[in-house]
């Protein structure tokens, strides 16, 4: 019945022509692929990962240059983005997990990493051109039953595209948490040692969630290079991390559409409500601080817990 | 909250046509305001926003026989290209903006570039970044306007610049020290074969932005024993590499073309030569010019802080004189709302406001622009350089 | 060349000591608090912007100036700790975003208050020592003999005064200390609030050496928390240790290698060190 | 024999926890561990779970040697072990803490068919067959009356046999109980005992520790007395109670007290 909930997105687009909102909507889509994946690492197996940016900007490099260098189509392109993506998340993921690095040790070593791919991005300067970025030009293809193969140019058919890519990601989010596979995600984040004990191979499953995550980050950093038609090495830095971080917080970590309410929140709202750019930060900062220490579960997860109370 | 309203406007399907309200021109400015690269699109959002105060303060203009107010709307792109494609898309379409002003930032400008094409002959889009200088001219982009001196090619003041400086100070070998960011690398792009061209040996160093402690890559670049160092872009990077080069005795003769000169002043006494370029020299033309006068005046007034004479007023100044520039051209149209037109008119004007401002038939603007001199000692030397 | 490898290690021991006053203040937080002030970069600046103010806008002399920017920033930081970071006690991811959220405030504040243009402070002294080839500016003499002074200070002082061994004892076992009557909340909130003062310290000498924006101080908390886990979190000395060995590091990576490379030379030594000693250079084997 | 341990020795810096400790235990009995406290008992069992590595020695598990392997697969082995205080899911209700200690259950029925699970029509026997054996141990634990608590709710009795209950889920081969007796009341310890019985006759091997003699002796089919980490007696627990080494190192200290 979860599958009604998507019906009013997909009728959206007929009574809004508006671009200004579809693109907000697109943006909103895209991003929150990658936030409802951190929430993967984060929300439900307990890590707070730092790298998300990185494979988010990795793959959107990786993809584009493909597609541009050896003209193939963004779903061949795709194919060498996502590959990358999980070997250097499983070599990073045992990095880390090996030496049973704590939260902290984690949150600043994953950092580093990321930092690391980003100085190697920017600096790469004949391949990646530097921080002058690159212009992302062709579009990728679809084939639609009875359309026949389809562009992907303009509002509409991004609007479609992006959400069937949402749709995709949290399908495959929610079979995996409600698998065995997420036991051992939420045993990894409520007790190390006793899931040890029951015989959970937790650094498998970690390394699992760590590589799982990056892996569909990996598809919306694709995505939105394409969408945006533009890639620069700030798709790699702390901020692009950090916002991520709050679109999960925002709209809560302990469910999967917490993260896309957060993403559609952090996306739309600065568009709606006039402010100076310093009052806009320091609400940002506000609404932040306000939802850890008030609403520690999010929006969503807030509502869930009145519903269940009332 | 205005803006909620329009949203709700735009839910209702109807969105698509523009809300053009009665007798008033509403003017758009997509620029950075905060975050890292904000300090060009920081100050250019405080020029035009002084210069909107000043034409409504004064009840408006009158184009042909109606008087019009300006509404301004700028948002903070943040330096995001995602910000900006969503801000432009609101202008244009929700709001019905004819006359945009900005960005100065590239990266913005290409990731916007390709949806305002589809608006080309609907609005103007006046933006100093300089990868706009790789599409003015071209088809399907009548709507661009380029409101910033260009470095390279002819009319550019880099070649001036450099052929002085050879003149003046007979440079054999040139350091180059630059933030690695947009603004550094067009720098390098733009110099490096300069100075190639002109037989001068050339060290390169890039730095990461926020960097503070020079002293290292000044020891570096030293040690290749150049005459004269080219640093940085921007005061927030000037002051230091200046400071460490003289304190460490790495460097005492510079050359700029961006920045200002409180840098040299600073350490006047220990620099030999400090050579700069300046569109135009504040301290010395608030003396002389009144409309400098004013400006400053009304500057301090609008927003109750001194005046930055770092190179934050050239971008205020400049997009101050743009928008009096813009409704000189309305004027001139007797319209509003023909781009066309008033694009023409824009072209074939000189404005001379603060400062003296043409643009060439591809859109490019050109100014007049002072060399300062700075010896030791700290006395200058300025020249004003006339493009023509 | 040999006279630009020993000034430029000079010069990086220098600049090491003030990432290792910031990673000083992380470490004491971590150990009594068990969070990671993100935000102690944004004290940094407070301290810098109060001391600028006060010595070229007010004209106080520096020596004076000082005190004042080392009490604003601890007074901002007790604030935040009444209004945020008490609820974050021991609530590591947590504290991290309450601090990133507190940066993003701050920040904009500034931003308000000093504008994106630079501001140079006067000189307190300039020139510079020349020992043959290599020279080393004076007033980073200075600094250096001023911060290694307080960070052996505290070193001292929590090794000697009650509350220095009340907060050891606390960080070694929490149960134990309040047995013995330390009264927890404030014990962490005079650590939170010192190492706040620690930075805002540390900004005022930074305003002597370079110019100050808004944003200088997302840079210095970045090398801070490296610095200290370089040295093992909990850790003085090496917080010290940790601060030195990066500023090496980043001033003769760069001579030898590009300068755009700087930062990574610093974050390669962290990785390499966590992995081969997860408890950092001087922190407890775990 | 199914687990043999073989001088093995346990050094924490200074202090020898476990020294030169050699027992054997055979499939289908129930072994009583017992000793005073700081006798090296706990530590004795976490060494044998992977826990903790020896400093010396060797420890058999069917003829294989394990010492020092992780946690994780010597659970997978068919080694399981139980906290003296119990660790739990606490968030989560007693049925989701049972169903995620089906993890090995899973994993040895099913092998890689696991990822049909993932498939959005899953296999509804496959589930029906863990539910069932979930039920069956919640049962078995006298825990069905509070099934959909959650762990955090739970009385100390209950959330010791829920700890019991998670580890009988990984149906082990042998079951090693740290003190599950310890902070129990009268009836309580009756039922843990029906429990474990009911858990030997499906064919689990038990070694229980406790330093509660009596309910060792009610349950234990041999006894194994622990002092200062070395092996004082063996045998029948009646015997063992009576070994004088073992009156004058424990039963003593407690007439004493008495």
């Amino acid at each position: 019945m979860k599958a009604l909930l998507w019906v009013p997105f997909i009728v959206v687009p007929a009574f809004i022509q508006s671009n200004f909102i579809l693109s907000i909507f697109i943006f909103s889509f895209i991003l929150a692929i990658a936030a409802v994946s951190f929430n993967l690492i984060f929300g439900f197996t307990g890590q707070l990962s730092m790298f998300h940016s990185a494979a988010f900007g990795i793959a959107a490099y990786v993809t584009s240059l493909t597609a541009s260098i050896f003209h193939v189509s963004f779903w061949l392109a795709l194919f060498p983005a996502i590959g990358l993506t999980v070997f250097i998340s499983l070599v990073i993921g045992s990095i880390c997990f090996n030496f049973q690095l704590r939260a902290f040790y984690f949150a600043v070593i994953t950092l580093a990493f990321s930092e690391l791919a980003r100085l190697v991005i920017l600096n790469w300067n004949n391949i990646t051109n530097g921080t002058l970025g690159l212009m992302v030009l062709d579009k990728p293809f679809v084939w639609i039953p009875g359309a026949g193969l389809m562009k992907i140019d303009g509002m509409f058919g991004w609007y479609f595209f992006s959400l069937a890519a949402l749709i995709f990601t949290v399908a495959v989010c929610s079979l995996v948490l409600r698998s065995w596979i997420g036991r051992c995600f939420a045993a990894i984040r409520l007790n190390e040692d006793l899931a040890q004990t029951l015989g959970i191979d937790t650094f498998r499953y970690k390394l699992l969630s760590f590589t799982l995550a990056n892996t569909l980050a990996a598809i919306s950093g694709s995505l939105y290079a394409f969408y945006t038609g533009y890639i620069e090495p700030n798709y790699l830095s702390i901020n692009q991390s950090l916002d991520i971080i709050s679109m999960v917080l925002l709209g809560g970590r302990s469910s999967i559409v917490g993260p896309i309410a957060g993403a559609f929140m952090l996306t739309g709202l600065p568009h709606m409500i006039e402010l100076s750019a310093e009052a806009r930060a320091i609400l940002y900062g506000g609404v932040l601080i306000a939802t850890i220490l008030i609403l520690p579960q999010g929006l969503i997860g807030t509502l869930a817990s009145w519903r269940r109370a009332a | 909250m205005r803006r909620l309203g329009c949203m709700v406007a735009a839910l209702v399907a109807t969105a698509s046509s523009p809300v053009a309200a009665q007798n008033i021109v509403k003017i758009g400015q997509i620029e950075a305001q905060t975050g890292a690269n904000a300090i060009y699109g920081y100050m250019s959002s405080h020029g035009l926003a002084l210069a909107v105060n000043e034409v409504n303060k004064a009840g408006g203009f009158k184009v042909g026989d109606k008087t019009y107010t300006i509404e301004l709307i700028a948002s903070d792109t943040r330096g995001d290209p995602k910000e900006a494609s969503i801000q432009l898309k609101r202008m244009l379409e929700t709001e019905g903006v004819k006359f945009v002003f900005g960005p100065f930032l590239s990266n913005v400008f290409v990731t916007v570039e390709p949806y305002a094409k589809q608006f080309n002959g609907k609005f103007l889009m006046m933006g100093g970044a300089t990868r706009i200088h790789d599409f003015i001219g071209t088809p399907e982009h009548d709507f661009l306007i380029r409101t910033w001196n260009w470095d390279a090619g002819p009319k550019g003041f880099g070649n001036l610049m450099v052929d002085r400086l050879i003149k003046e100070t007979g440079v054999k070998k040139i350091a180059m020290l630059f933030q690695n960011d947009q603004g550094g690398k067009v720098l390098v792009d733009i110099y490096a074969p300069l100075f190639k061209q002109k037989g001068i040996e050339t060290q390169l160093e890039l730095f990461e932005p926020g960097t503070k402690d020079f002293s290292a890559v000044l020891a570096k670049l030293a040690a290749g024993k150049p005459d004269v160092l080219f640093p940085s872009y921007s005061d927030a990077y000037l002051y230091d590499i200046v400071r460490q080069s003289t304190e460490g005795g790495y460097f005492r003769k510079f050359f700029l073309v961006r920045g200002s000169l409180g840098p040299g002043l600073k350490n006047k006494d220990e620099i030999d030569d400090y050579f700069v370029y300046v569109p135009k020299y504040f301290e010395q033309a608030e003396k002389t010019d009144p409309k400098v006068a004013k400006f400053i005046a009304d500057y301090k007034a609008f927003y109750r802080r001194d005046f930055p004479y770092d190179q934050a007023p050239l971008c205020s100044s400049s997009c101050y004189d743009h928008l009096f520039m813009l409704i000189e051209a309305m004027k001139k149209a007797s319209s509003v709302d023909d781009v066309a037109r008033i694009r023409k008119e824009l072209l074939s004007m000189t404005y001379d406001g603060l400062w003296k401002i043409r643009f060439d038939e591809k859109g490019e603007e050109i100014f007049n622009f002072d060399v300062v001199r700075m010896k030791r000692g700290g006395q200058l030397s300025v020249t004003s350089v006339d493009v023509e | 060349m040999l006279q630009l490898l020993v000034g430029q290690t000079l010069n990086g021991v220098i600049v090491g000591t003030l990432y290792g006053i910031i990673a000083l203040g992380v470490t004491l937080t971590f150990g009594i608090t068990g969070i990671v002030n993100f935000a102690l970069g944004e004290f940094m600046m407070i301290g810098a912007y109060v001391t600028w103010y006060l010595f070229d806008v007010v004209g106080l002399p520096f020596p004076v100036a000082i005190w004042p920017a080392i009490a604003a920033a601890a007074a901002c930081g007790f604030a935040a700790d009444q209004l945020l970071f008490r609820f974050t006690r021991n609530n590591l991811i947590n504290g991290l975003l309450v601090s990133i959220g507190l940066i993003s405030i701050i920040e904009a504040a500034a931003l308000l208050l000093w504008t994106t243009t630079p501001k140079d402070m006067g000189y307190v002294l300039s020139g510079a020592v020349r020992l043959g080839e290599v020279s080393i500016p004076k007033m980073k003499l200075v600094v250096f003999a001023l911060l290694a002074a307080v960070m052996f200070l505290t070193y001292a002082a929590l090794s000697r005064t009650w509350i220095g061994k009340a907060a050891y004892a606390f960080s070694q076992n929490p149960e134990a200390a309040m047995l013995m009557g330390v009264r927890t909340d404030i014990l962490q909130s005079t650590v939170v609030v010192y190492s706040t003062a620690l930075a805002g310290f540390g900004g005022a000498l930074y305003a002597t050496l370079y110019s100050l924006e808004p944003s200088m101080g997302g840079l210095y908390i970045l090398k801070g928390v490296e610095a200290a886990i370089l040295g093992g979190i909990g850790s003085l000395i090496g917080s010290l240790a940790g601060g030195i060995i990066l500023g090496v590091t980043e001033a003769v990576g760069s001579i030898y290698l590009p300068g755009a490379f700087r930062d990574a030379y610093g974050l390669i030594f962290v990785v390499a060190i966590l992995l081969y000693r997860p408890s950092g250079l001087f922190g407890a084997e775990r | 024999m199914l687990l043999e341990v073989i001088n093995l020795t346990k050094r924490f810096g200074g202090l020898t926890a476990v020294t030169d400790v050699s027992l054997s235990i055979a499939a289908g009995e129930i072994v009583g561990i017992f000793g005073p406290n700081g006798s090296g008992k706990t530590t004795l069992i976490n060494l044998i779970a992977g826990i903790l590595a020896p400093s010396a020695g060797r420890i058999l598990w069917k003829t294989a040697e394990i010492q020092g392997r992780s946690p994780h697969t010597i659970a997978a082995a068919g080694v399981v072990k139980t906290f003296q205080n119990p660790q739990l899911f606490m968030e989560l209700s007693i049925y989701d803490n049972v169903a995620i200690a089906s993890h090995l259950q899973l994993r040895r029925r099913f092998g890689l068919n696991r990822v049909t699970e993932l498939l959005p029509w899953p296999h509804a026997s496959r589930h029906a067959e863990i539910a069932t054996a979930i039920d069956r141990v919640i049962t078995l634990c006298r825990l069905e009356a509070v099934r959909d608590r959650t762990a955090a709710s739970l009385s100390y009795g209950q959330e010791k046999m829920l700890g019991v209950a998670m580890a009988m889920m990984c149906d082990p081969e042998l079951l090693l109980l740290d003190e599950p007796a310890s902070g129990l009341g009268e009836d309580e310890i009756r039922t843990l005992e029906e429990a474990l019985r009911d858990l030997r006759d499906a064919g689990a091997t038990l070694c229980v520790i406790d330093h509660k003699v009596d309910f060792l002796a009610r349950i234990a089919d041999r006894a194994i007395a622990l002092q200062q980490g070395a092996m004082i007696a063996e045998g029948a627990p009646a015997s063992v109670l009576r070994h004088p080494r073992v009156v004058e190192a424990y039963l003593g200290r407690q007439h004493d007290r008495a």
